[in-house]
């Protein structure tokens, strides 16, 4: 299993970001996504998970096997940590491991109201997520937000031990330094160019 | 599918879930049209049918915009859109979770506050027969209005524009039904016609509504 | 070369741009000549007095009206099979023209109504259906306005459009057998077309609702020209930006 | 204060805003009740006061969860809290931006309207006076309502539950008014009813709304 | 002009979460708020800011003078980044100075509809309104989520620069480095025993 990305150019709002991006992510190898605010990071992975459609270039991986995570986790208030996790269990047809709860620390607040977790602790129910679900291919964007110093490591242990451990995939985009030893992508260098070619007003020009 | 059709019963039964609240709402209308429309128990029972299933749809209505909103909000829509459920196997689902928390509980209160008022007792059956056949249609036209309109804050009343005009067909046909039935004549069409719309509403609306979903996750 | 090259944006305006003053002025002409001749120098029918003139404007506005419906419904569909932004902003032009092809049938209806019925408003299937479509234009174009990005704005109005002309055609049904028998002698039309209509009557007729067809073609002709510039200017605004 | 008056009209008449969305909800509930309840002159004319009033309340609530939800959800209530704004002039303004973008158009329209439901013709005026009086009242009680129910996610259907009773003396006093001008009768009673029930709720109410909102920010 | 906070209790969703915090900012000083996820910063910074009560202790500044800042910034997606910077401005009763749109870089994306921002940008919007509102006392919680690493630096150069500078304070939460000299207050031993005093239940106990 491998991700392939050739030559693709991402836009949002109508507008290209990016263009002749090219990366490949090998089995087992995570790579971090890096650039300023605004130069196209979400948008990439957005496009990378399927959920925009690319104007031009090719995304090659097996079907099924992503997964995207943003800030906007898709936790419930009303529903307790447990129940979270156990209904992404369920549509993804997988089991709920006790291992996912001590892997992200969350055994104290087993049977809490996701509704009454402080940020830090809702972003790792959010992450717990990725561990439950047992997708191959993650896309991250800025996973790692208003966790402590304590947790980003534990988020980074997970990852490498059990994820690409595994010969999972995993793009990150984040802002600040995970520990994990992976590659860099600069996305600087790929900004599009401001009469690129492919945005939905494309006709119109 | 089974899974998110527990998770959106069990929401809605939890606090600040909208189980009992289209009821709720279903009977503050019911209340509020004698006060409007005055006392006169001949003049109730001749504009009960109608009332009783503009009530209904109003009371549909205004639980739609639950169905999507709140999961687009907090972001489980694009997981479920990446996750092994079919788009329309959700929207399908989020048409009988909202069936069943609306429609549902409505169909069966409903000859209970026919009484309010007056309606002419031979109707109270069909009442029940054309609310139990009709909402369903109710709730699955909404879902996808409501999928229309998820990307946009607060679509809640521009759905209700989009949605009312659709509505028309069942409304006609359940009013008609029950006012037939409060006559004593034959009320097998219109149920026929309801019919007919809820099967075709279930059959082909997923598609639309799944479509719309995937333009506003874009 | 195939008709799918007048989609391009840019060739659509050069080549409608020559055409449109032609149409418009034709449909001028005809309504000109149409409405004074049918105006002044027609009988008064004998039952409905000088009333009856009412019917030129009123029966080529209900026509257009639901025409306007029709081509949005196709324009819709090209838009979601072939993906031409032209297609889908003749959708978007062609609505607020047949909003008001509507509101002229049905005020113009009203105008009609009180002398012939006595009431400016009766719950006639006719009028009901066309009240129902009045809803769906204004639903239809109330979700253009409402959502920011062009593109996500055709695909959801085409849908709307398709899945509303299914519940359009379903309300007429549904209107027509909720006022069954209920609402005798106010039976709309005093003349279904060709057979209680007189010549002298239909000539004229005929007329208008050909100045009022190319009315509407010019009109949305043009509205779509507007629609495109608009969105050029957005492209242009953005690039700028980026 | 006047700022964020308005920003809030801003927010109405920008793509997503609510204005003319209340009013064409009120038309859509004027289309319907002739649908459900059938063709009638003399039936609609009977019951048009009140049916006009319901569904000038029904589209007045529809819209009620924009004006605190919004500023909610997107942190803006607790730093309006915490800005040199007193809470009660922000309860305050935000009834009259409510009323600007629901209660005035649909004020002017109504008159419009009532030949729908053939509305007699003595009642026109007495539509548009007791409307123009009674629904800035519909407004600033909603807007306590809104207040009470603004930290609970979708309180929308449970604030409705909570302001129709509230609703119940301007739906009465209104539909009186109507009612009355279509039999010919003086009106003067109820509009003075009307009339104090809006400055009394004007009067007291953004107390009582920015009390409600000072806890729901805790 | 000082903050001064004695032996202060807080509570969190009727449970007493912190207990004995004493401290106080001098002005033109910062204090940086440091513990775990879960500890209770967000919970210290709403009291402060008045949002919530304490549940004992005294907190001390002059009247009208705090802002809050957190995740939620009160911006209105359907309004430009200048209208909406314009309403905070009008709503205090102040201008809307030209050196804010340099200072937080939102110069060229002044006429964007806030809506369209990317995450780091609709950061420095919210961030940008406490340089316009002109308050004396800020508390912010995370401010810097989701910054890129040159927006925090700008961010920590306006808030020494011109902020401190001016004679403010400022009570910071952050689980990063902002570069800023100031004192560390570490939250974990202030955390409340499990059967500290002043919890909503307290007089069924
Ligand atoms: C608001 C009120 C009215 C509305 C919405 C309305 C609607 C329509 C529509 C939709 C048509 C075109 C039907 C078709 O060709 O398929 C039509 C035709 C016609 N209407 Fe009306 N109508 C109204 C009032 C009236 C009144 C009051 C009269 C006269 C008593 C009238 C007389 C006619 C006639 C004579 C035709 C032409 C019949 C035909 O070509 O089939 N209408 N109207
Ligand atoms: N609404 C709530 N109801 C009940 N308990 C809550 C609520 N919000 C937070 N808590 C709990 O109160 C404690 C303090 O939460 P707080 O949000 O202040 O932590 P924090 O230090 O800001 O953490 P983080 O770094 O994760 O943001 C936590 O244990 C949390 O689980
Ligand atoms: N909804 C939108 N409509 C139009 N333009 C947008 C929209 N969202 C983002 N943009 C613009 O697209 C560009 C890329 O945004 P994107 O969110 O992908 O950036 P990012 O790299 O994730 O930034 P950040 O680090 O701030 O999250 C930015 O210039 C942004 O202003
Ligand atoms: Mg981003
Ligand atoms: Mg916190």
């Amino acid at each position: 299993m491998t991700l392939k990305v050739s030559d693709l150019a991402v836009a949002r709002g109508g507008a290209p970001v990016l263009e002749g991006l090219s990366f490949d992510v090998a089995a087992g190898c995570a790579l971090v996504v890096r650039g300023p605010n605004g130069i196209g990071k979400t948008t990439l992975l957005r496009t990378l998970a399927g959920l925009q459609p690319a104007i031009a270039g090719t995304i090659d991986f097996p079907e099924d096997t992503a997964a995207y995570a943003s800030h906007a986790d898709g936790i419930k208030a009303q529903l307790t940590v447990v129940e979270n996790l156990a209904f992404w269990a369920d549509v993804h047809g997988a089991e709920l491991p006790d291992a996912v709860f001590e892997a992200f620390d969350l055994v104290d607040l087993r049977d809490r109201f996701a509704g009454t977790l402080s940020a830090g602790q809702k972003r790792r129910l959010g992450l717990a997520r990725l561990g439950v679900i047992g997708r191959d291919v993650l896309f991250l964007d800025e996973p790692t937000v208003s966790l402590d110093g304590f947790s980003v490591k534990m988020f980074a242990n997970w990852l490498r031990d059990v994820h690409l451990a595994r010969g999972g995939i995993a793009v990150i985009a984040t802002h600040i330094d995970l520990g994990l030893d992976a590659p860099e992508l600069d996305l600087t260098p790929f900004k599009a160019a401001p009469d690129a070619a492919g945005g939905s007003d494309e006709a119109f020009l | 599918m089974i899974a998110l059709l527990k998770r959106d019963l069990a929401l809605a039964v939890r606090a600040g879930g909208g189980f009992g609240l289209g009821l709720a709402f279903f009977l503050i209308v019911i209340v509020l049209v004698p006060l409007g429309v005055g006392p006169e128990a001949a003049l109730l029972t001749l504009i009960a049918p109608g009332m009783l299933w503009v009530a209904a749809l109003l009371a549909a209505l205004l639980s739609l915009d639950r169905i999507f909103a709140l999961d687009f909000e907090d972001g489980s829509l694009p997981l479920l859109a990446t996750s092994p459920l079919p788009l329309e196997g959700v929207a399908l689902m989020k048409g009988v979770a909202h069936w069943a928390t609306t429609g549902l509980p409505l169909t069966l209160a409903a000859p209970a506050l026919g009484f309010l008022l007056n309606l002419s007792s031979t109707a109270y059956v069909w009442l029940f027969v054309s609310l139990a056949i009709g909402t369903p249609a109710l709730s699955m036209i909404g879902t996808f209005g409501a999928a229309l309109t998820v990307g946009l804050r607060r679509g809640g009343l521009l759905m209700s524009l989009l949605v009312l005009p659709l509505y028309v067909p069942t409304l006609i046909f359940g009013a008609e039904a029950v006012r037939r039935g409060a006559d004593g004549l034959s009320t097998t069409t219109p149920l026929l016609m309801l019919a007919g719309i809820t099967l075709g509403s279930f059959a082909l609306l997923p598609f639309a509504a799944s479509a719309a979903l995937r333009v506003n996750l874009r | 070369m195939s008709i799918w090259e007048y989609a391009n944006p840019k060739k659509f305006i050069t080549t409608t741009t020559p055409i449109v003053p032609w149409v418009l002025g034709l449909s001028i002409a005809l309504l000109v000549v149409g409405l004074t001749w049918g105006f002044f120098f027609t009988p008064d029918d004998f039952r409905q007095g000088s009333t009856v003139k009412i019917i030129y404007l009123h029966v080529p506005a209900a026509l257009m009206a639901i025409n306007a419906w029709f081509v949005m419904l196709i324009a819709s569909l090209i838009w979601l099979v072939r993906r031409h932004h032209v297609s889908a902003l003749a959708a978007r032009a062609a609505a607020p023209v047949g909003i008001v092809m509507t509101l002229i049938a049905l005020i113009t209806g009203a105008i009609w109504g009180q002398p012939m019925w006595g009431t400016w408003w009766a719950w006639d299937p006719r009028l009901t259906s066309f009240l129902i479509l009045f809803l769906f234009y204004l639903g239809y174009m109330a979700l253009w306005e409402a959502i920011e990005d062009s593109d996500t704005a055709a695909d959801l109005t085409s849908v709307l459009c398709i899945v509303g002309s299914v519940f359009a055609v379903l309300s007429r049904y549904a209107v027509n057998f909720w006022n069954q028998g209920l609402h005798q002698g106010t039976t709309v039309p005093v003349a279904t077309g060709e057979r209680s209509i007189s010549d002298i009557f239909f000539v004229p007729l005929v007329m208008c609702m050909v100045g009022f067809g190319l009315l509407f073609l010019a009109l949305v002709l043009m509205r779509t020209a507007t629609e495109i510039r608009a969105r050029r200017i957005k492209a242009l605004e953005a690039r700028m930006r980026g």
